[in-house]
């Protein structure tokens, strides 16, 4: 077994075990925190494939930023529950995993019985993905700031509690959340609003 | 390298960013309580560029063949520019009332999104295709929460649950369509649609293809791909599902035709076999599934999916004249639904939309309005005189031309169902008694929503009077994506 | 170790995205499967881009990256959204539209 | 005026009566008003109607046919048929000329006949009354004058669309609104059939003209005839023709008696080439016809309510009309329609009048009105002896020719049951005529008194055709097919023998004061039955041959044929309701059915060549 293999199958069975955490672990921060881990060794396999850039991209704009709001996300909703998220019920997980394993099932199929390309070329440099970027795909590139754009936007409007100028701001303290409802199976362990 | 002249065929988009740039300034400099010039602001601008699309050329290519600029395109701008200024208009009232502080935003992301319309009929790259499928779609699902849900009146009680459903399985979609993408573009190498078209078939490529357009198929709610559109309906602000209920699908509908005709064109063979069965599921479920509704945005709703399933008749037909009788139909359609909302908005303002006991007995309270909900009724039943028939009888001969007379047979049957629930709602205006508590006066429709609602109905009568421009410009449009 | 070992890689990944994305009751959990179905996505065109000449492929998962962070950022503010209203982010919470 | 100015004005002056009613609401609100400017143009459109026919009549005009071009090729033709163009505009000649005149002429006599009937309704509903009857006349009249199967089919839906307003005229009664649907859906079934027809002509010869020679002859032809049948009310698509008895009884003369339904008929005399190319067409359409023809014959004889009696009737000579053109008889059918529309006009409307006297629909609830309303009572024995096919009036002159037609081709089955029928019309007629106006006078009819003269002109009008207009036949055939000379074929003395037959045993069993032997003894439970009204559907089987077929029929109709459509409707709405069980609300099943189908599409997009 050459280097590549062993480093390929140790960073396979990193991130595959990180992302069976993430989509079971029941309580929300070792999700996200698991999520991380998973995007962290996604960036060690894009250095194994030469992408050293991409590699960089994944581990400051994912694990720096999306992962933050995340957390940020779980932080705010979830702290009556102590972060615990309900369990689904077995036949859910059941369903779920009959689907998943279809979906590998077939694309596995796919992959085997189609004769992939060989030949390996050299990487390209982090010029030539930045001419690439503002020549050949610019239209795209203006297309995808505005939707960023567009995203903060809507995002900052929709998630505001009370609006600029609304005359229902002025009047006293926010409107607390409703208690959470006491759903069947529903597990609290977090403190009682300890605000 | 890029060059000045590449902004040639997009200088519609331009014109759209600038507005939506203009519309952003204003909002910065105009105080509370007068943000209601924002709209008419929107609506103005959108309808400039509207007119202006009949003086500006914006053939030719651009961005080395990233973007082409040609009738097909240019079709589907008027339509999003149409049905934005149309919708801008219902909504005005709309947003004025329920979210006074938040029209320059509502606008903005309304604008967002018209400018993904816009862009996408003449993207020629994957990657720009997906890009604009996104600036579409994701300021769709804000527009579709921006009630929020401590709206006080509760018309707006269900307005998280709309945007978060639309959001999942846009979200979902989107994974699978970017997954279906990475292979396409790992087995030819580019994302470029003419490069892609001269692929060999293989498991994998088939594969991609087909999770691409099932990523996309959501959109314009296919079946099985349909179960956010009622949910969303029923819980968006009326104004936006109208525009919702047309544009996007329409887009959609240019992304497919894109795929189907141009990029997937030597390897589409499983694709119209699942166009087909897309027609099937979409017209049977969508007209079974309309049957027992009460709440009319949900019938309508249901009944839009046995209409895609319609529209899609031309895509199965696989020829040059289906895509072009699709296309008049999508025009067709996105003015009959556009106004039929509309009328919902007008209904019932200020509460949650029209049941079809809310209905009763209108035509006595509102005579124009019944008689506007009527014709658009009978335009999506299929009925002569008015531009419903011409697209189902245009499809329905696309279709039986390419060979497809049994789905021709079957899309009959199922348009006599699709007449119970449609009579349904004509019935619950016309023939039942208004409930005697309710001997209301007439719904008080404001100027621009009631100006919407008559260019529609004006379209509806008159496309149906003569659909002679119409079809000769769908039939360009095909010709023109067919060259490409 | 060749491509094809990247690909199913990606597809296990793209699997267990999956899963939790049908089966996660917190709608953040929701997100976090959804991302890894995006990050299946990224590790495909990363390995299909050693073997095209052009850096296509990896510009393709720079915008697949943008699009999910975009994806990301509006989804937590629905998700907030939903907070307010029902007190809890359990996704089965939105649904009483139906029928 | 030219002929093609002439049509135009009898097609839209009453539209532009509808829009006016429409628009103006003052006059609509006005009531009276509103009815006698409708009127006026009604007459005027009759007038227009009659010169074109008399142009046509002293054989110096030609047929007129002017279109404009309307939709593009690029659209709808193409590919084989690039330079198709349709055309919308008007064809008159002696088939169009003929028929405006006799669906104008109705039109205006029972517009007339409407002012006294409906005359207790409120004022606003009289004047929308008025305002559905103009805008009715002119979707028929643009159906008459189409130039091609397009215009026509658009005429066609029009008409189907103002019929549907009109029989739910009263929409407070719940089965007036359930009836008007039915109405609807069973015509919109067979719409669909007109629909496909055009499509496959279109495609294979890129015209919607009936003068082109198609090799899908045959399908176009049946898909044609699958429309007929339900415009037309042919078994088993004639369920909906009986229910809609529920509208106003001059609506019932104006649409299930002489126009509307007799559209399907027309429509086959129009595309007689296209049918001329199909001979296996011409053979269901006989078959078809004949059996139509019989069936509700047989059901018509155990009828209590009048109006139910003459709506079977209709079905019948409908059938007949059918059977004429299936056995390739264009003159036949055609023939049978003019005179069919004066007579049973005719006799709605003095149904109509007698129900205004006696103000109720049942058999049993009139009698004597012989003495009490004489003009009615002189006016519906013309209709009934006209229908009934006595030697000299109208309806004797069109059955002879088509049963000589049918017996021509051979088509023996046929011509059996179109021969027990017209004994069971002869036979029906008289039981009506007998009971309503000769028997014994019941409470409701002691009171019984004539309307106004608004109700009595259309009668006296309507009366002077239904008797003499078969005299005309060898003129009408002859404007636009070969003069057809009138004799007395043996088949068709046959038939007037059948027809004197059924009427005396009419008489025996319910005109005869005593008497009738062994036979009437015979037939005394039916007797028993048709005068005390009271039909028992279950029991009636058990009380004679005919009361029993006839209720056997009866019954089969009611419950077989009429729930075989109910129950496809209501299977329909069932599933649609069982299957919202799918839509969870959750969307995380949503996305599992995306991701599911994903792999359905997927799976098939990458195993599909191998």
């Amino acid at each position: 077994m050459s280097g590549e293999q062993v480093g390929f199958w140790v960073v396979a069975l990193a991130i595959l075990g990180a992302g069976r955490q993430v989509v079971t672990s029941r309580n929300l921060v070792h999700t996200v925190l698991w999520l991380a881990v998973t995007l962290a060794n996604t960036a060690v396999a894009f250095v194994m494939l030469e992408a050293t850039f991409l590699a960089a991209v994944q581990v400051l704009l994912y694990t720096g930023g999306v992962l933050t709001l995340m957390l940020f996300g779980v932080m705010l909703t979830t702290r009556d529950t102590g972060f615990v998220d309900v369990r689904s019920p077995l036949h859910r997980g059941f369903a779920g995993g009959v689907l998943a394993a279809a979906v590998m099932a077939l694309v596995s199929a796919s992959i085997l019985r189609t004769p992939l390309p060989e030949a390996r070329v050299t990487a390209p440099t982090t010029e030539a993905l930045g001419a690439s970027f503002l020549t050949e795909h610019v239209l795209a590139f203006e297309a995808l700031s505005l939707l960023l754009l567009s995203a903060v936007i809507g995002a900052v409007v929709i998630a505001r509690r009370r609006d600029a100028g609304d005359p229902r701001e002025e009047r006293g303290p926010a409107i607390r959340p409703r208690a959470p409802r006491a759903a069947g199976g529903a597990v609290r362990l977090g403190a009682p609003e300890a605000e | 390298m890029p060059t000045l002249s590449d902004l040639g065929p997009l200088a519609l988009d331009l014109g759209l960013l600038g507005a939506l740039l203009l519309v952003f300034a204003v909002d910065l400099v105009l105080p509370h309580g007068r943000k209601r010039v924002l709209g008419l602001l929107t609506a103005a601008l959108l309808t400039a560029l509207f007119a202006a699309s009949f003086t500006t050329s914006t053939a030719g290519s651009a961005f080395g063949g990233a973007y082409v600029g040609s009738e097909w395109a240019l079709l589907f701008k008027r339509i999003a520019l149409a049905a934005g200024a149309l919708a801008t208009l219902g909504a005005l009232d709309h947003v004025d009332r329920h979210f006074p502080t938040r029209q320059g935003e509502f606008f903005l992301l309304l604008l967002f999104s018209l400018l993904g319309m816009t862009l996408l009929p003449g993207a020629r790259d994957l990657l720009l295709l997906v890009v604009c499928f996104e600036l579409m779609g994701i300021p769709l699902a804000m527009l579709a929460s921006f009630a929020k849900a401590d709206d006080t009146t509760g018309t707006h009680r269900h307005a998280a649950e709309a945007g978060l459903k639309l959001y999942l399985v846009s979200a979902v979609s989107t994974a699978i369509t970017l997954f279906g993408l990475s292979y396409v573009y790992g087995l030819t190498g580019s994302t470029r649609i003419a490069t892609i078209a001269a692929a060999p078939v293989t498991p994998l490529l088939g594969l991609g293809m087909m999770f691409t357009v099932a990523g996309m198929a959501f959109k314009i709610g296919a079946v099985p791909f349909h179960m956010w559109v009622p949910d969303t309906y029923q819980g968006a602000p009326v104004p936006f599902v109208a525009f919702l209920s047309v544009a996007p699908k329409a887009t959609g509908l240019a992304a497919i035709g894109l795929l189907l005709s141009v990029a997937f064109r030597e390897q589409r063979g499983p694709l119209l076999g699942v166009m087909l069965f897309f027609v099937v599921a979409s017209v049977v479920a969508g007209s079974l599934l309309a049957l027992p509704q009460r709440d009319v945005r949900r019938l309508l709703a249901y009944s839009g999916i046995a209409q895609i399933g319609y529209m899609l008749m031309g895509f199965a037909a696989g020829t040059v004249r289906g895509t072009a009788m699709l296309l008049f139909y999508v025009a067709g359609y996105a003015a009959t639904n556009l106004g039929a909302f509309l009328v919902l908005e007008a209904v019932t303002p200020g509460r949650p939309g029209p049941t079809l006991e809310d209905l009763r007995g209108l035509s006595r309270r509102s005579p124009w309005l019944a008689l506007a909900l009527l014709v658009f009724l009978l335009s999506l039943a299929g009925i002569p005189f008015v531009v419903g028939f011409w697209a189902k009888l245009s499809v329905f001969l696309a279709a039986y031309q390419a060979g497809l007379g049994w789905l021709v047979l079957f899309g009959a049957l199922m348009a006599i169902v699709s007449l119970w629930y449609y009579l349904q709602v004509a019935k619950a205006a016309y023939l039942d008694d208004p409930p005697p508590e309710e001997r209301a006066p007439p719904p008080a429709v404001g100027a621009p929503l009631a100006l919407a609602i008559w260019i529609c109905l004006a379209l509806v009568v008159g496309m149906g009077a003569y659909p002679r421009p119409f079809l000769e410009s769908a039939a360009t449009a095909a010709q023109s994506l067919a060259g490409h | 170790m060749g491509l094809t070992g990247y690909l199913l890689l990606a597809a296990a990944l793209f699997s267990l995205g999956v899963f939790g994305v049908v089966t996660r009751r917190n709608a953040i959990g929701v997100l976090a499967s959804v991302e890894l179905m995006a990050n299946a996505v990224n590790l495909n065109l990363v390995a299909f881009s050693r073997h095209h000449a052009g850096p296509t492929g990896q510009v393709f998962a720079l915008f697949s990256i943008a699009l999910t962070v975009a994806e990301v950022v509006v989804g937590l503010a629905l998700v907030l959204l939903l907070f307010r209203a029902k007190g809890d982010v359990r996704i089965e919470l939105a649904s009483e539209l139906k029928d | 005026m030219s002929p093609l100015y002439t049509a135009l004005l009898c097609t839209f002056l009453p539209l532009a009566a509808a829009l006016v009613l429409v628009l103006v609401s003052p006059l609509r609100r006005a009531g009276l008003a509103a009815g006698l400017f409708s009127v006026a143009t009604a007459l005027i459109a009759f007038g227009g109607a009659v010169t074109l026919l008399l142009e046509r009549w002293s054989g110096a005009a030609t047929p007129v046919r002017e279109t404009v071009r309307w939709l593009p090729h690029a659209g709808l033709g193409g590919g084989a048929h690039a330079r198709a163009v349709i055309e919308l505009g008007v064809q008159i000649d002696g088939i169009s000329a003929t028929m405006l005149v006799v669906v104008t002429a109705v039109a205006a006599c029972v517009q007339i006949f409407s002012l006294g009937y409906m005359a207790g309704e409120p004022k606003p509903d009289f004047g929308r009354y008025f305002t559905w009857q103009s805008l009715f006349l002119f979707s028929m009249n643009s159906l008459v004058v189409a130039p091609n199967l397009l215009q026509l089919f658009l005429g066609w839906e029009l008409v189907g669309l103002v019929s549907y307003l009109l029989i739910g005229y009263w929409w407070s009664k719940p089965s007036a609104a359930r009836a008007a649907m039915k109405a609807f859906w069973m015509t919109k079934l067979a719409d669909m059939g007109l629909i496909l027809a055009l499509l496959v002509l279109f495609v294979d010869t890129g015209s919607f003209d009936w003068t082109v020679t198609t090799s899908a002859a045959g399908a176009v032809t049946l898909l044609l005839f699958f429309a007929v049948m339900g415009k037309s009310a042919q078994f088993p698509l004639h369920v909906w023709l009986p229910d809609a008895m529920e509208g106003p009884t001059p609506v019932s003369a104006l649409l299930h008696a002489a126009t509307m339904v007799a559209a399907g008929v027309f429509l086959v005399v129009r595309a007689f080439p296209l049918f001329e190319q199909a001979p296996t067409t011409g053979l269901v359409m006989a078959y078809v016809g004949a059996f139509t023809a019989l069936f509700a014959a047989v059901i018509a004889v155990v009828q209590t309510d009048i109006k139910k009696v003459l709506a079977y009737s209709t079905c019948s000579q409908l059938g007949y009309m059918v059977a004429a053109l299936g056995a390739g008889s264009q003159v036949g059918g055609f023939f049978h329609l003019t005179t069919h529309a004066c007579f049973k006009a005719l006799l709605f409307l003095a149904a109509g009048s007698i129900i205004h006297g006696v103000h109720s629909n049942e058999l049993s609830h009139m009698g004597g009105l012989w003495s009490r309303m004489r003009v009615t009572s002189v006016a519906f024995l013309v209709g009934a002896l006209a229908l009934a096919g006595v030697p000299g009036l109208a309806g004797f002159f069109s059955k002879d020719l088509i049963l000589e037609h049918v017996l021509e081709r051979g088509l023996w089955a046929p011509l059996g049951a179109l021969l027990v029928a017209a004994f069971l019309t002869a036979f029906y007629m008289g039981r009506v005529t007998l009971v309503a106006l000769f028997g014994r006078p019941s409470a409701h009819a002691e009171h019984a008194h004539e309307g106004g003269v608004s109700l009595l002109a259309p009668l006296v009008v309507l009366a002077v055709p239904a008797a003499g207009v078969g005299w005309l036949g060898a003129k009408l055939s002859g404007l636009y097919a070969a003069p057809v000379h009138f004799h007395l074929s043996p088949v068709g003395m046959v038939a007037t023998g059948l027809a004197l037959a059924g009427l005396g045993l009419a008489y025996w069993m319910f005109g005869a004061p005593q008497g009738g032997g062994r036979l009437r003894a015979a037939f005394a439970p039916i007797g028993r039955l048709a005068r005390s009204g009271a039909v028992n559907a279950r029991f009636a089987w058990g009380y004679g041959v005919l009361g029993g077929v006839s209720s056997i029929f009866a019954w089969f109709d009611r419950y077989v044929i009429d729930g075989l459509m109910n129950g496809l409707g209501y299977a329909t709405l069932a599933l649609g309701a069982r299957l919202r069980g799918l839509q969870t609300g959750r969307a995380q099943d949503y996305v599992y059915v995306l991701v599911a189908a994903m792999l359905g599409v997927g799976a098939y997009g990458a195993f599909w060549s191998r």
